[in-house]
């Protein structure tokens, strides 16, 4: 089976006074209907990678890849009316905060119906019925009383869960989940992921989960991506991250308190400048 | 001239508050309520300073108001009668008080310089300058919000060069120079439009007055000869001071548009795969609507005070021309009379777009 | 520059407090500069600030030298920009007026920001009723048509430019003073204001120390943006006779003086009428180019 | 003609890339106004009343005058013909001359329909005297106050009968019954709106009951004044049956105005405009002589203007010609006489010119090489214009001149506290008589600050020779015209020797009318606007 998306050699650069500056370098990977973690400091290239994907990257930024396609098609600079298609009803995108990622002054029923009305055409009564749907698959209580709440009237958690209900209202194949549970209370970060995952799984979709968290991705992924610089520095299954062989990982292993191997002082993690340039440890 | 000032929307720099269910939407009604009358009052005091900081000015100008009255040739006998019959002999704050109850009869007393009551020239300079002013706004907004929005857009690009040459040529341009020029050239040599005043002499007094706004008013008279007479006489002021307000607004809107643009929502629209233009329009668009009522009405109310130059090159009797006449005669009840309108309108536009701030901002308390 | 110097100003990670300073106005002004509009601005001002310094050097003529014979004279090699009324020579007049302009833009652009920013930042920080009153006070000098204020207080303190100038001033505070107290506001409860507080400084002190270098820069950019009115109500008040007084080369005087003759003998109020334009446009194109160096609203995208 | 760039086509050109945002407009075909309606551009943002016994500014005047008619006036046709009956059908004086008694013209009425009566022309006399606004002082000169005009002013039957408190000159009495002061008002229309004590002064102020021949239709101030023919005038009903006055601020609109045919007549455009019509051959210009005097007071109360040779030589440092041929060039005349042209005995010498190097002359032997003085002039191009080029003269005989400008009250505010070094300003005559100008110019009975006087020599602290006060009062009282010409002639060439108070100009009025406004007159010297008598082709 061919992957859902398949990237080769992915490079995003911008001019800035000093030159152009490459955000990411080449960067290669597939997903098929998994979840993909992609870690990296901030600054590494994955977030940008994300919005590369989606034809997010906006001039002067430049995006230029040897090939990105989309269930065997290619979405290389498409042109923007084609790429709309594809945004929203093919690829979706979860933000980091709802607080900045929800429109303020439109209702939330509103916002989930508008993408889902644009891409499969139906009535308005069918949208609200798909909105209403969607919010209880989030597991809200009384979506609809949200329905018609305004963002600012909802927390955080809600907020991204009213989020996962919008991007995946139109039935997506890939959802990209930018640091979702970052801006989040540790409370309530495990319940969205918990909802996000049985989503994604139950539609079988494939997940690409950006994260500077590596706990979480271990625990979470099928399979990691670590980014260094704008390249990928190493690829491995999330089960066998402990066993990573790129220093770069294994400093930021080693730079995270571990109830199970307590140290007197957390690693500080060192940066080689010689990565920058090293290929990943293992090409897929 | 009086250029319009670039405020911040109501509560400007507040933090957004913080969000909470809301427990019920009539608690919150009321709460909007409560603060209006908060407001109210605040307004009502502002008004009473600048009656007060007006009065106190009228006083202390050099100009003697009795000498109009009484004309160059009077003796001091005539001067003194006229001078008691004003009530100047009173101590000031009894003038005040005075003044403050007439007033609140709705008796603005009578102009020195124009010889009618102060209320009756009102009624019929202050039309006039709103005719003007809101044909001028609507040019402004009609063309200035699609510019400052498509400048935003296109940041960087040709369109937002041109449109801030364009709105920085009028900020630039002395207006009554533009004025005199433009009367010269649409209406002395090409003809187009019509010449000084609000309307053709001829058809001077033929509509009958009922809202004052003669464009109005010969619809209502369906006299349409006489409406296309007042059309071209006021749309080339009309379109100066609209000029104006446009660059005023055209700056404000891109300024506004590009820091919603730049939010994260306007990427969450984009990854939905919505249009630019409903990205523009109905995302980003829809966030700036406030504090870009905000500006419109602000620009509105400079143009209410009535722009006295425009009025003066235009012969147009608004009630700017006839607030700077009445004080250079030190005609005191008319300079008064026409702060108490213009302050009120300024007052009113301000609570205005504090109402629809509340209304129409969702997260407003 | 040597390349040497670039790089320390651009570093990414500046050992000085020094360093960053200047390497942060060092990119300010990379960015003001690459805004082609806002050179051609600052380029025009600079010139305007010669050419006032140098007047009496540059002025083909004596300014105030009438001859009734040579009046109304269309540009010609001999007169430039021809003679007005009075026969004075028009260019001369607009170089020695340099001077009556610089004057009126500098004054008001040190009286009215200053008020703005001691009442706004006041009301701001001080919060109650200090707030409520001087708002308060504020809005009633917002509400009052503006012109009509000024033209009030110049007829209360005789015509004059200098009363002029002091009547803009006084009259053009208050939006000042709004920006300056919203900007406080956001400022207010930041935490490096708490840390502040904490180590033991005084309102005064914030006020001084932390609040106002804040609120400096988009003010900054306000005065830029609005000295073009600024330029124009002087204009306006010479065109009402209340601004300088004869024969002072004044502008706006100038073209008010001009304007009996402008279907006949455009040029007389057509020069300073271009004078004015220029000049209120390079402030313009400063201010607005200054607006997305300094004003962190609505820049980077 | 100077050579000039070609504005219009400059502007014209620039036109094609400013067409399109302006294609919306309405394109207003080449206007002719209506064959029964005059218009015309005017400065009328003076008027403060319409009511006769108020109104006290020229375009106020103007209005009155063809509201109402005057027991006597002028024939506007024939302004030089002096006196002519106009209410009053004739007039006779007693043997002693202080009793004047004029016979009132049967079967006028007033527009209301009521008739013309001896008692409403009494009454209007008497209430302008007991209203006692400024014009009351023309009137007040024959001896009426507020508490004996009702015994002074009578009438019997048709007959008005004026007792008068000295025997003046018979032409003196009748130019003052001639102004507007002296029109005659409906006693009933008027009575019936009055207010308190006030005689109907508030409903006057802005209506009209009057018999004249226009009755008023609209007044907005500073907009336009309308007025509606009266169809049975008593002279026959005016050709124009309408007859509107707008207010247009400058000169250069007025004359785009004219130059569109949007309106039939203009008056107040500058000399250059003026010119600038001049090729043009649907316009004719017509040069009326007014009786407005354009003078320069110099103060006594000033320690440097008070010295004689000062005052002689500023008479030598105004570049007269210069001005009257530049910025003053056809409205101007070059006139140094107190009394206007077209007034009984005025003098026509104008012994004085610019000389720099006799004024040089005249201060160097007083000793006077340096000096400071200030004017305050009021902002009006003219007199500023004239301050600077006296700026200028003075420069080069080593005198500051320091200009103020500043609005016409508070010129005149200051005027009238005696604190203007140097006024420069016109005069209006108030009536037809030389006693309006020689009593202000040349009678100052108390120089004293606190006299609460208000005649120019008083304003400009002169005080005139006891001697030359009284040629004044006494040539009010002289029967014989001749002679009464003669001691005015008097008065006005000792005056030129020794007073501070310099007339320098007199005014002409440039009217520009469409070629077929016929028989329009401003009202020359004497007197206000007429309309009735104006006809197009």
């Amino acid at each position: 089976m061919s992957p859902l998306l398949s990237v080769r050699n992915l490079r995003v650069s911008f001019p800035t006074r000093s030159g152009m500056f490459e955000a990411v370098r080449g960067v290669s990977f597939d997903l098929g209907r998994e979840r993909l973690g992609v870690v990296g400091e901030s600054g590494s290239g994955k977030s940008m990678t994300g919005r590369a994907i989606l034809g997010l990257v906006r001039p002067p930024g430049r995006v230029e890849a040897e090939r990105m396609e989309l269930g065997g098609e290619s979405i290389l600079n498409l042109p923007e009316a084609r790429m709309r298609r594809l945004r929203g009803s093919r690829i979706s995108m979860v933000m980091q905060d709802p607080k900045f990622s929800l429109n303020p002054v439109m209702t939330v029923g509103r916002q989930i119906m508008e993408g889902y009305r644009l891409h499969t055409g139906k009535s308005r009564a069918a949208a609200r019925d798909k909105a209403l749907e969607m919010l209880a698959a989030v597991q809200i209580r009384d979506p609809e009383r949200v329905f018609h709440a305004y963002p600012h009237e909802v927390s955080g958690g809600m907020g991204q869960r009213i989020m996962i209900a919008m991007m995946l209202a139109p039935d997506p194949e890939i959802l990209i989940a930018d640091e979702p549970t970052s801006a989040l209370d540790v409370s309530v970060r495990n319940e969205v992921l918990r909802i996000m995952d049985r989503l994604v799984g139950a539609r079988g979709m494939g997940l690409i989960f950006i994260s500077h968290d590596l706990n979480l991705v271990a625990q979470f992924c099928d399979r990691v991506l670590i980014m260094y610089a704008g390249r990928v520095v190493e690829e491995l299954p999330a089960r066998d991250l402990h066993a990573a062989k790129h220093p770069y990982t294994q400093g930021l292993l080693n730079s995270l308190p571990r109830l199970d191997r307590p140290v007197e002082r957390l690693a500080v993690l060192q940066r080689q400048e010689g990565w920058r340039d090293a290929l990943p440890a293992e090409t897929p | 001239m009086a250029q319009p000032d670039i405020l911040g929307p109501p509560g400007q720099g507040v933090p957004p508050p913080a969000g909470g269910m809301p427990s019920a939407r009539r608690a919150r009604l009321g709460r909007r309520l409560r603060s209006l009358a908060g407001i109210a009052l605040s307004l009502a005091l502002t008004l009473l300073g600048l009656l007060l900081v007006t009065f106190v000015i009228g006083r202390i100008m050099p100009i003697d108001p009795v000498l109009k009255v009484v004309g160059e040739r009077a003796t001091q006998a005539q001067y003194d009668a006229a001078y008691q019959a004003m009530g100047l002999d009173k101590p000031i704050w009894q003038q005040f008080l005075r003044y403050m109850a007439e007033v609140l009869r709705g008796d603005f007393g009578r102009s020195i310089s124009t010889g009618h009551p102060v209320a009756q020239d009102l009624l019929r300079v202050f039309p006039a300058t709103v005719e003007l002013a809101t044909l001028g706004t609507l040019i402004g907004v009609c063309v200035g919000v699609p510019l400052g929005v498509v400048a935003a857009a296109r940041r960087g690009g040709w369109i937002d060069q041109v449109a801030r040459v364009v709105a920085l040529v009028g900020y630039s341009m002395p207006i009554f120079w533009l004025g005199l020029m433009g009367l010269l050239l649409f209406y002395g040599i090409l003809g187009w439009v019509g010449g000084p005043g609000r309307q053709g002499i001829i058809y001077d007094g033929m509509v009958p007055t009922v809202t004052g706004l003669i464009l109005i008013d010969s619809l209502v008279a369906g006299d349409w000869a006489a409406f296309r007479d007042a059309f071209s006489h006021i749309v080339l002021p009309a379109s100066l001071l609209g000029y104006f307000s446009l660059a005023y607004i055209s700056r404000m809107t891109r300024s506004f548009m590009l820091e919603q643009l730049s939010a994260e929502y306007v990427v969450t629209a984009r990854v939905k795969g919505l249009s630019e233009g409903r990205v523009i329009w109905g995302h980003a668009f829809r966030n700036i609507l406030v504090p870009l009522i905000t500006v419109i009405a602000l620009s509105f109310g400079s143009l209410l005070e009535g722009s006295v130059l425009t009025e003066i090159v235009f012969s147009w009797p608004g009630i700017g021309q006839y607030i700077t006449k009445a004080l250079l005669a030190g005609d005191m009840n008319a300079v008064l009379g026409g702060t108490v309108v213009v302050g009120t309108c300024f007052v009113a536009l301000n609570l205005l777009s504090d109402i629809l701030y509340r209304l129409l901002d969702p997260r407003a308390k | 520059m040597t390349q040497t110097t670039r790089a320390w100003l651009l570093s990414d990670a500046p050992q000085t407090r020094r360093q960053a300073r200047l390497g942060a106005l060092y990119q300010g002004w990379l960015t003001f500069r690459a805004n082609r509009l806002a050179m051609v601005g600052l380029a025009i001002l600079v010139l305007l600030v010669l050419v006032a310094a140098f007047a009496p050097w540059i002025a083909p003529q004596n300014p105030y030298a009438q001859n009734l014979a040579e009046r109304l004279r269309p540009p010609s090699a001999q007169h430039w920009l021809g003679t007005d009324a009075l026969g004075r020579d028009i260019l001369s007049r607009l170089i020695f007026g340099s001077r009556v302009t610089l004057f009126i833009v500098g004054t008001v652009a040190l009286i009215a920001p200053v008020i703005g920013l001691f009442v706004g930042t006041v009301a701001g920080f001080a919060a109650g009723w200090v707030d409520q009153v001087l708002m308060r006070i504020t809005d009633i000098f917002l509400a009052f048509p503006k012109l009509i204020l000024a033209l009030a207080f110049v007829a209360a303190l005789g015509p004059s430019i200098g009363n002029a100038v002091l009547a803009l001033a006084l009259t053009s505070w208050p939006p000042y003073a709004r920006l300056a107290r919203a900007e406080t506001l956001t400022i207010r409860n930041a935490d490096y204001i708490a840390a502040a507080r904490l180590q033991g400084a005084g309102p005064l002190r914030l006020l001084i120390g932390h609040v106002w270098p804040l609120c400096v820069s988009s003010l900054i950019v306000r005065v830029a943006l609005d000295m073009a009115g600024i330029i124009l109500s002087a204009a306006g008040l010479g065109f009402l006779g209340l601004g300088a007084q004869p024969p002072m080369p004044e502008w706006g005087a100038m073209i008010s003086d001009g304007r009996s003759y402008i279907l006949d003998f455009w040029w007389v109020a057509a020069m300073p009428g271009m004078a004015i334009f220029v000049v209120s446009l390079a402030f313009n194109l400063l201010g607005d180019g200054l607006r997305d160096v300094l004003d962190p609203k609505g820049a980077r995208e | 003609m100077q050579n000039r760039f070609p504005l219009r086509a400059l502007l014209l050109a620039s036109a094609v890339s400013l067409a399109a945002p302006m294609t919306l407009t309405v394109t207003a075909a080449q206007a002719e106004t209506p064959a029964d309606t005059l218009v015309i551009a005017h400065q009328i943002d003076d008027i403060i009343s319409l009511d006769p016994g108020q109104s006290f500014e020229f375009s106020g005047q103007d209005v009155v005058h063809s509201l109402y008619d005057r027991l006597v006036d002028f024939d506007p046709l024939d302004l030089n013909a002096g006196i002519k009956p106009s209410l009053a059908e004739s007039w006779e004086v007693s043997e002693d001359g202080k009793t004047i008694t004029l016979t009132m013209r049967e079967g006028v009425t007033f527009q209301s329909g009521n008739p013309v009566r001896a008692e409403d022309a009494a009454w209007s006399l008497q209430r302008a005297v007991k209203l006692n606004k400024s014009p009351a002082f023309i009137l007040n000169q024959f001896g009426f106050t507020a508490e004996n005009v009702d015994e002074r002013v009578t009438f019997d039957g048709n007959r008005v009968i004026l007792q008068l408190d000295q025997p003046y000159a018979q032409s003196f009495v009748l130019n003052c019954l001639a102004s507007e002061v002296g029109s005659v008002i409906d006693k009933e229309t008027a009575m019936s709106h009055a207010e308190g004590e006030d005689f109907g002064n508030a409903w006057l102020s802005t209506n009209g009951a009057g018999s004249g021949p226009y009755a008023l239709g609209a007044w907005r101030p500073n907009e336009a004044v309308q007025l509606v023919a009266n169809p049975d005038y008593w002279q026959g009903a005016p050709t124009m049956a309408r007859v509107i006055v707008r207010h247009v601020q400058e000169s250069s609109a007025q004359r785009l105005l004219l130059e569109q045919g949007d309106v039939d007549v203009a008056r107040n455009l500058t000399p250059t405009d003026v010119e600038g019509v001049a090729g043009n051959e649907r316009l004719k210009v017509l040069d009326e002589l007014r009786g407005r005097i354009l003078y320069m007071g110099l103060s006594q109360k000033d320690p440097l203007l008070s010295r004689p040779e000062m005052v002689e030589a500023m008479k030598y440092l105004i570049d007269y010609a210069g001005m009257e041929s530049s910025f003053l060039k056809g409205q101007w005349k070059v006139h140094q006489n107190f009394l206007p042209e077209g007034y009984l005995g005025a003098a026509d010498e104008n012994p004085w010119s610019y000389d720099i190097e006799k004024a040089r002359q005249i201060l160097t032997d007083a000793g006077i090489t340096s000096g400071t003085v200030k004017t305050i002039v009021r902002d009006i191009r003219e007199y500023v214009d004239a301050a600077q080029t006296l700026q200028a003269a003075m420069a080069q005989v080593g005198l500051t001149l320091e200009i103020q400008q500043m609005t016409g009250a508070q010129v005149l505010d200051a005027y009238r506290a005696r604190q203007v070094p140097i006024f420069i300003g016109e005069w209006g005559p108030d009536y037809a008589d030389p006693n309006t100008n020689a009593s202000t110019f040349a009678h100052n009975p108390n120089n004293a600050d606190d006299a609460g006087l208000s005649q120019l020599a008083w304003r400009n602290s002169w005080a005139v020779p006891q001697e030359m006060n009284q040629a004044v009062e006494a040539a009010t009282l002289e029967g014989d015209t001749d002679k009464r010409v003669q001691m005015y002639l008097d008065i006005q060439s000792q005056y030129r020797e020794i007073a501070p108070i310099i007339p320098m100009f007199q005014k002409i009025e440039q009217v520009v009318l469409q070629q077929n406004v016929q028989n329009w007159t401003s009202g020359g010297s004497v007197t206000s606007v007429n309309y009735r008598q104006v006809t197009k082709e």
